[in-house]
């Protein structure tokens, strides 16, 4: 019940895009189109939940013993860079479609705030490795959640007449915020 | 000098192709060398650090421009000097790695490049997290996770990677500050306008009593605030041009 | 761009020395920095046994002592003057908020009746539950000088006597929970002693 | 006893036979006609005389070019004045032959009379090859030779016949009179289509609003136990062959396919009928039932006509062309063609004539799509014409073709229905013929 | 607190030296080969992604010149001859010269010299109109006016005129990538060799019906008369199918061609005002 | 006749029109406006003219000298926006806040996507919204019914369902009841709430007219409101202390109102049966999840919202049932 209880306040409540602003890049960057997301949302999903688990183990039996707690953002950094280059680099040899679809964004899930900002909330939120992980999960559904939904109505938008000082990033934003808005619904629930 | 190496320095292209290739043999090696030179000097004068700074603020705006960094941007928003606070220490950030990153290019391979310019950022971060923590734990408490996060600052590598990586140490400096300025000048034009419109303050300052506009201080408020913000930049990108 | 090729030593010499550059680097700038930080933290806490409890001439946050409750710790700090107990800080909290953890330091004066309250940490929505800081309304002015034995704990809707705050009564429910659970715990340290 | 009708989409526009219960009026040949040597679809027929050269009615003057394709017959008798482009209904100029009537002189060996010939002993194949020879088209509006029709592809056998009766269009009552006056030809007609065709069974399927029709085509059936005649509740488009197919037997044609697919062929009742002169009489298809009408004609009526007649003839012999005409259709309001000029031919296809007035033959303006998704529930085959539109708008033909543009049979129903008078017909139409060339560019790599 | 130093040195380097093993291992493993100078030339191209080259975006189109064995037929509208000659310095190529060049719509029937005889009311795009009849002037070979070489175009280089109901293009403007000439359903807009001060001379006209037939539907169409045929000096000019047509390339802009025309089909832009013929010529047409 | 009209077909065209559409829902609400005017007097009044006036008026001004469009602002698009913003704000609200609320609805919710047709999100949701984040504290204190000449200064409370909202932390459903209106009185609107969508029966009466006048199709709503019983029923069934009965939940609050106008809105709800069927069920149970579990007392408006953002995706995925099966290589 409890792992259920941490899925809902990740995905809903407190959606990791639309209220808790990380992964705001890649939510704008991939989102035109409805595929793209889809691949986007299992590669973070993938990395997500891994660079969780392995910055969980590093931080709880490396860290916190030698008292190196400060050096929280130095390590995770350097064992996410690292997961999401290797991930690159077989993803380049399993599956070149998904490579060429996911684009520069690759490189760029290093530098997704999301990624990160999920390991140090997992570690301040002093959850444990099951929970740690759950959450991981979680916020990665709750990402590829928003990711979809709003790439659906980008695509959708593509074909309507939106004002041309709106199109592109600005409209994406305005998209993002009513859809914020409409997520504040759940507050509370958790 | 391999083509890879060459095309690094894109104004080279624009001295070749700007004389017409059948007047390329009438001028021989020589007068091209000379221009090529000319030009060289050209991209190290001031007015050109100055246009290497200034693009930074509105042209090439890490927000409204590059769309770059909005997780921050979007997160510590909710005041005006919050903006500020965050823009100053990512600005500071920036500047340090740019320098530092210029300075050991040329002694990175290439596969470990993304992972060894992280170490750096994060270096610099950690180190403004810690003095942020012990001499204004107010800003800090604020701040909170962004601190840690202005190391996956998507324009902290981007410039390390598109600038710092190929430039000379003193073009990346500046390149760094007029880049950190403009993202703090946007996070505290960003700050300002929630504040004045969810607050009803700025700067800490109230001008009416009672509440603002709750929605601009909150989540919706954000996002919807940025989207207009950025058409206005573009307009007022037009306009300059 | 490909300044040298990547070659396994190379590779490794690199991130060894950057990694040993930015740790040695790092770790004096800790050593520099952790004494600040400590000192920084706590004054905060300081700060905060000051606003809830009278002038003392005492160091409370060396006088600590812990009671584990609820899955969580309170933390009791005793304000002396000469050696005469003027009051207890409790550091409490709830995690009845509507999102996520709230805490407070309620100070009580020996006889069990609330001195101030000063909020640490919360997380509540801008505007509506931040009204709990006392810089935002005068919430928690209801509370000075009210001993829980008489005064119920809880907001008017649930038959208690605090007025909650508009449109707010989560947080100010979760307030409640809080102080409650400062002046339970308080109570209950008091009559070991 | 419920009407049958097809199960899905249909709008029911205004009905507005005004020339129902008119007579077929026999017109006499103009002064000049001009027939085109592309009337049908498929390759244009191959023609045979000369300038100058004289031809009787009924001559064969151009010949059919392929295996999609059919013969062309002079409607009149004269001089072949030019052999050249003219221009045709849309403004575009194609080849046609121009004959200056003299006379009506008829070609051998057709029989004029009104004598019903009820008795034929041909052979399948003697049946093809005489309709091939007198050149008979659909001629409910397709145009699509009908010998082909006739020949069912190998590995499909045809089950049922259907004659199309429906005429679902707004004012256009060509069919209903040639049931009303020809009913025993086309019985005869239909028994001969059988033969061709090869099938036991026959439906004939009509509208409730033409009860009369219905009553006469019942009684004249009665002895004959293989042909039916179900009237159907008005709705349009009943008329189209698959929804045809779909209201009386229940069979749904798959997407891309042809009604052989599920066991059936359609004709029209004006095929079957010029079927029949064409076997029983020995004459070609040169002249068809065509409606002259319009809210502001004096006359409506509804003429035998020859082809290659101007279009202008006949409203002359509807009493003239009223003063507020806006717009003048070959073919019903749904999906008739608006003419360019009115010195157009009457060809194989020609309906009819509708004369719009001029404050009814404007579209209303184009307003924003509000998603009432009334054009999906409007549309037979189950498309998105708003989402068609919009991709066609984006020149997005790909997807079209994942949304099955193709299926598209043009009926008009959504633009009919559109409260934002969109033009999404155009819109498909026009991406129909994108993908086509997207389709054949493929098949060419 | 030196220990937390010591400490701090020797986790940071431990984790960074185990990441390096790792990926340097794992690159190995997975290697996969692609011409990274694609890249390269992916950004020595514009990046409007605007298909004037013939593939689908700039990316597209690097990969095919990197594979390419020689430029022919591969050029980039936008970027012109300075982008293919960085490409070929990429490549290690030459670059195939380009001149400049501009659209050109080859279509004169403004108001007053054709008299519009039906009102189309389909949807306003040319596409449509043109797949439904000849149009509202009755020359099946003429500018339809809807505009859709206008909503086309990415650089804002064409407009309706309201007065003429042509487009117009304003050639500093255009870049003749070539979008609009796809577009026109009818064909009437051409890309002509650039020449100094955007001068041009050029037949306005691109019917190819007789003469009389032509001239019917439009007082300044070309008839396909051969004066201007007759009257070249440099053999620029060719008749096909009852039409003039003026080869920009080997064009010299001399002027001879322009006031035998008897419909004045044929237009000189940019040129300092004739002595008097023109004004003439103007007044003769409208009659 | 002088020109000949060319069009492709169709050479007709039926009645229906944008303008015709919008002011037959027009029509519809106008049973109850009726009834709100008759519990909240004066009030209902100053905020629907004032939220028709400002969405007409900002509706101009965008499209005049912002997107320097044609304006549109009569097509009766822009008056039901005002009209059904009015209805979900309660009757005593501020002049000025309606104001913010119709510049949200029109300005942000409809024009900055390109005006009619083109928005993704219901505007007069939108505004609603915006004010309720906004303005908590005003949005939240519901006038009395039946206080006619009073307007700002009107006697305010609670709604039925905040009343069960905060009655079921300590107490339990049984002992709330008394404190809230007979369902008599819900189903004739007499009780607190948003101006327009307390009276059950005058909404439904709007429904039986627009369902009448072929404008909406039973479907959203009937899956809406049927969710909510089936889900609310479950729980009912499951502990009656702790979760009050269906009926209530289909009385109370803004459901009827978001179910038969909000939700049905041509432009964010889905093109195809089966999408208004998984649209209306979803929108149900987010309604039950956020009113039960939620910290809101009412959830209509976010569910609706939520649901708009996935009707892009429902379009794309749910298609019509196309005619006949495709046969391969056709």
């Amino acid at each position: 019940m409890e792992y259920i209880l941490i899925i809902i306040a990740a995905v809903f409540v407190s959606n990791i895009v639309l209220n808790q602003f990380l992964g705001i890049c890649p939510f704008i960057g991939v989102s035109s189109k409805v595929s793209t997301a889809f691949g986007m949302t299992g590669a973070v999903t993938f990395v997500m939940v891994i660079a969780t688990l392995v910055t969980y183990i590093i931080f709880q039996y490396v860290l916190v013993p030698f008292q190196l707690e400060y050096m929280r953002t130095i390590t995770f950094i350097l064992v996410i860079a690292s997961l999401v280059q290797l991930v690159e680099i077989i993803l380049k040899k399993i599956s070149p479609p998904l490579y060429q679809a996911l684009g520069i964004f690759l490189p760029l899930i290093t530098t997704n705030c999301a990624v990160l900002g999920v390991a140090v909330l997992a570690v301040q939120k002093d959850f444990n490795m099951l929970e740690s992980v759950v959450f991981a999960a979680g916020n990665a559904l709750g990402f590829g959640l928003a990711l979809i939904t709003f790439s659906g109505i980008r695509e959708y938008l593509e074909l309507k007449s939106v004002p041309k000082r709106m199109k592109g990033v600005p409209i994406a934003f305005i998209v993002a915020g009513l859809m914020a808005l409409a997520f504040m619904g759940f507050a509370g629930m958790v | 000098m391999s083509n890879l190496s060459r095309m690094a320095s894109g104004t080279r292209f624009g001295i070749r192709c700007r004389v017409q290739p059948s007047s390329v043999k009438a001028l021989e090696g020589k007068r091209c060398r000379e221009i090529l030179q000319i030009k060289w000097c050209l991209q190290t004068n001031t007015m050109n650090q100055w246009k290497n700074f200034s693009k930074g603020l509105l042209k090439e705006n890490a927000v409204f421009a590059l769309f770059l960094g909005l997780c921050p941007t979007l997160g510590v928003t909710t005041s005006a000097i919050n903006g500020l606070g965050m823009g100053l220490a990512t600005t500071f950030v920036l500047v340090m790695s740019n320098l530092v990153v210029s300075l050991v290019k040329n002694f990175i391979p290439d596969k470990v490049r993304i992972p060894s310019f992280i170490v750096i950022i994060a270096t610099f971060v950690t180190i403004v997290e810690m003095v942020m923590k012990a001499y204004v734990p107010v800003l800090f408490d604020a701040l909170g996770l962004f601190i840690p996060l202005i190391v996956v600052n998507c324009i902290v590598l981007g410039r390390a990677e598109a600038f710092a990586s190929k430039n000379g140490v003193w073009s990346s400096i500046v390149d760094g500050a007029g880049m950190g300025l403009g993202f703090g000048l946007a996070l505290t034009v960003l700050g300002s306008v929630r504040e004045i419109l969810g607050s009803g303050s700025i700067f800490g300052f109230k001008f009416i009593a009672g509440d603002g506009m709750l929605v601009f201080v909150l989540a919706p408020g954000a996002f919807i605030a940025l989207g207009y913000l950025i058409v206005l930049a573009n307009m007022l990108k037009e306009k300059t041009s | 761009m490909a300044k040298k090729k990547s070659t396994f030593l190379n590779m490794v010499l690199t991130l060894l020395v950057i990694t040993l550059v930015a740790s040695a680097l790092l770790g004096s700038i800790y050593s520099v920095t952790s004494e600040p930080i400590r000192m920084a933290e706590l004054a905060q806490k300081n700060e905060a046994i000051q606003t809830v409890v009278p002038p003392f001439d005492n160091v409370p946050s060396e006088e600590v002592s812990k009671l584990a409750l609820d899955g969580d710790t309170l933390y009791f700090y005793t304000a002396r003057i000469g050696d005469s107990i003027i009051g207890t800080a409790v550091e409490t909290f709830t995690n009845e908020g509507f999102s996520g953890e709230i805490k407070l330091m309620v100070g009580f004066r020996p006889d069990g009746t609330i001195i101030d309250i000063a909020v640490l940490s919360h997380a509540e929505t801008p505007g509506l539950g931040d009204k709990m800081e006392k810089s935002k309304s005068a919430f928690s002015v209801q509370f000075q000088d009210k001993n829980p034995e008489s005064f119920r704990l809880a907001v008017k809707k649930d038959r208690g006597d605090v007025d909650a705050i508009t449109a707010s009564t989560i947080s100010s429910r979760a307030y409640c929970d809080a102080v409650q659970r400062a002046y339970d715990g308080y109570m209950k340290v008091k009559k070991e002693k | 006893m419920r009407l049958k009708t097809f199960s899905q989409g249909g709008v029911h526009p205004r009905e507005l036979k005004l020339s129902a219960g008119k007579k077929i009026e026999i017109l006499p040949p103009p002064e000049t006609v001009i027939i085109p040597v592309s009337q049908h679809l498929g390759a244009p027929s191959k023609v045979l005389v000369e300038k100058m050269a004289d031809v009787k009615t009924g001559q064969l003057i151009a010949k059919s070019d392929g295996f999609i394709s059919t013969n062309i017959h002079a409607s009149v008798s004269g001089k072949v004045l030019k052999i050249d482009d003219f221009t045709d209904t849309s403004g575009y100029r194609r080849k046609g032959i121009q004959i200056k009537v003299s006379g009506d002189e008829w070609e051998e060996g057709i029989d004029r009379s009104d004598d019903l010939v009820k008795e034929f002993s041909f052979t399948s194949e003697e049946i093809r090859n005489k309709i091939l020879e007198a050149g008979i088209v659909g001629l409910g509006g397709a145009t699509f030779p009908s010998h082909v029709k006739l020949m069912v592809p190998k590995g499909k056998s045809a089950e049922y016949m259907i004659i199309n009766g429906v005429e679902c269009e707004p004012y256009l009552t060509a069919d209903h009179a040639l049931m009303m006056e020809r009913g025993e030809q086309l019985v005869v007609g239909i028994k001969i289509m059988m033969k061709g065709l090869g099938v036991e069974k026959a439906i004939l399927g009509i509208e409730a609003n033409k009860p009369d029709a219905i009553q006469k085509m019942k009684s004249l059936t009665e002895q004959e136990k293989n042909i039916h005649v179900r009237g159907l509740k008005v709705r349009y488009p009943q008329g189209g062959e698959k929804q045809l197919i779909q209201a009386l037997l229940n069979r749904r044609v798959p997407g891309g396919g042809l009604p052989i697919d599920v066991g059936v062929v359609v004709f029209n009742v004006g095929t079957v009928y010029a079927a029949y002169e064409a076997v029983q009489k020995n004459k070609p298809l040169i002249e068809r039932v065509v409606t002259v009408t319009g809210k502001s004609l004096r006359e409506p009526s509804n003429f035998l006509v020859r082809i290659g007649t101007p279009v202008s003839y006949l409203i002359e012999k509807c009493g003239g062309l009223p003063a507020d005409t806006g717009k003048v259709i070959s073919g019903g309001p749904m999906m008739g063609k608006a003419l360019t000029s009115l010195e157009v031919p009457i060809v194989k296809g020609s309906s009819g004539i509708l004369l719009m007035q001029e404050s009814e033959s404007h579209r209303k303006e184009i307003l924003p799509c509000i998603r009432c998704s009334k054009c999906i529930s409007a549309c037979p085959m189950g498309l998105e014409p708003y989402l068609l539109m919009a991709l066609g708008k984006n020149a997005l033909f790909e997807r079209m073709e994942e949304e099955k543009v193709l299926d598209c049979i043009e009926c008009g129903s959504c633009s009919y229905v559109c409260p934002s008078a969109r033009p999404l017909l155009d819109y498909i139409r026009f991406g129909k013929a994108e993908v086509n060339k997207l389709i054949r560019s493929r098949k060419a790599i | 607190m030196n220990q937390i130093i010591i400490y701090t040195v020797i986790s940071l380097v431990a984790i960074g030296a185990g990441a390096a093993v790792i990926l340097y291992f794992v690159a190995k493993l997975f290697r996969t080969e692609e011409d990274p100078r694609i890249e390269v030339v992916e950004k020595a191209l514009p990046g409007a992604n605007c298909g004037g080259c013939g593939y689908p975006g700039c990316r597209n189109f690097a990969e095919v010149l990197v594979r390419s064995e020689s430029f022919d037929g591969l050029f980039c509208p936008v970027g012109g001859n300075e982008t293919m000659a960085a490409v070929a310095s990429i490549l290690g190529r030459e670059a195939i010269e380009q001149e400049p060049r501009v659209a050109v719509v080859r279509c004169n029937g403004t108001p007053e010299f054709r008299s519009l005889k039906t009102h189309y009311e389909g949807a306003p795009t040319c596409a449509i109109a043109h797949s439904l009849y000849a149009g509202e002037g009755g020359c099946p070979y003429g500018c339809l006016g809807l505009g859709d070489c206008v909503a086309v175009c990415k650089f804002d280089a064409i407009q309706m005129n309201p007065v003429t109901g042509l487009p117009e293009v304003m050639d500093d403007k255009c870049t003749a990538c070539g979008a609009c000439v796809d577009a026109c359903p009818r064909g009437i807009i051409e890309l002509r060799k650039k020449n100094k001060k955007d001068r041009k001379i050029y037949v306005s006209c691109i019917n190819e019906e007789k003469g009389a037939t032509a001239k019917k539907n439009c007082a300044v169409a070309c008839i396909g008369c051969s004066l201007c045929f007759k009257a070249c000096p440099y053999e620029a000019i060719t008749m096909n199918n009852n039409l003039a047509f003026i080869d920009s390339d080997k064009c010299k802009l001399c002027r001879k061609c322009v006031p035998v025309c008897p419909t004045n089909a044929i237009l000189e832009i940019g040129f300092p005002p004739r002595k008097t013929e023109p004004v003439e010529k103007v007044a003769d047409s409208s009659q | 006749m002088d020109k000949l009209v060319v069009s492709p077909s169709p050479h007709i065209h039926s009645e229906a029109s944008v303008p015709r559409l919008m002011y037959g829902v027009i029509i519809s609400l106008l049973p109850a406006l009726a009834v709100s005017i008759f519990y909240f007097g004066i009030g209902m009044i100053i905020i629907t003219s004032v939220s028709i006036i400002s969405c007409i008026l900002f509706e101009y001004l965008i499209q005049k000298f912002i997107l320097k469009v044609r304006p549109t602002h009569l097509d009766g698009s822009a008056f039901i926006t005002g009209l059904l913003l009015a209805f979900c704000l309660p009757a005593n609200t501020p002049i000025w806040m309606v104001m913010i609320g119709a510049l949200a609805a029109i300005g942000i919710g409809k024009m900055t996507f390109g005006g009619l047709g083109n928005n993704i999100f219901n505007p007069a949701l939108v505004g609603r919204v915006f004010l309720f984040v906004s303005f908590p504290v005003a949005m939240t204190s519901w006038p009395e019914p039946g206080q006619w000449m009073k307007y700002a200064d009107a006697v305010t409370g609670a709604t039925p369902l905040a009343i069960m909202k905060e009655g079921v932390a300590s107490r339990t459903v049984s002992e709330i009841m008394p404190e809230i209106p007979g369902y008599l009185q819900l189903f004739l609107g007499n009780m607190k709430g948003s101006s327009g969508e307390i009276a059950a029966f005058a909404l439904l009466i709007g429904m039986l007219y627009m369902l009448y006048r072929k404008i909406i199709t039973w479907h959203i709503p009937v899956s809406i409101i049927g969710t909510v019983f089936l889900f609310t029923g479950i729980l009912w069934l499951i502990n009656p202390d702790k979760f009050a009965d269906p009926l209530f939940h289909i009385l109370s609050g803004g459901l009827m109102l978001g179910a038969i106008y909000m939700a049905t809105d041509y432009v964010t709800s889905p093109m195809t049966v089966r999408g208004m069927w998984i649209y209306g069920v979803g929108i149900g149970v987010i309604t039950v999840l956020i009113r039960i579990f939620g910290a809101y007392p009412e959830g209509v408006q976010f569910a609706i919202l939520i649901l708009n953002a996935f009707v892009p995706l429902i379009n794309k995925y749910v298609k019509p049932k196309r005619f006949g099966k495709e046969v391969k290589n056709g």
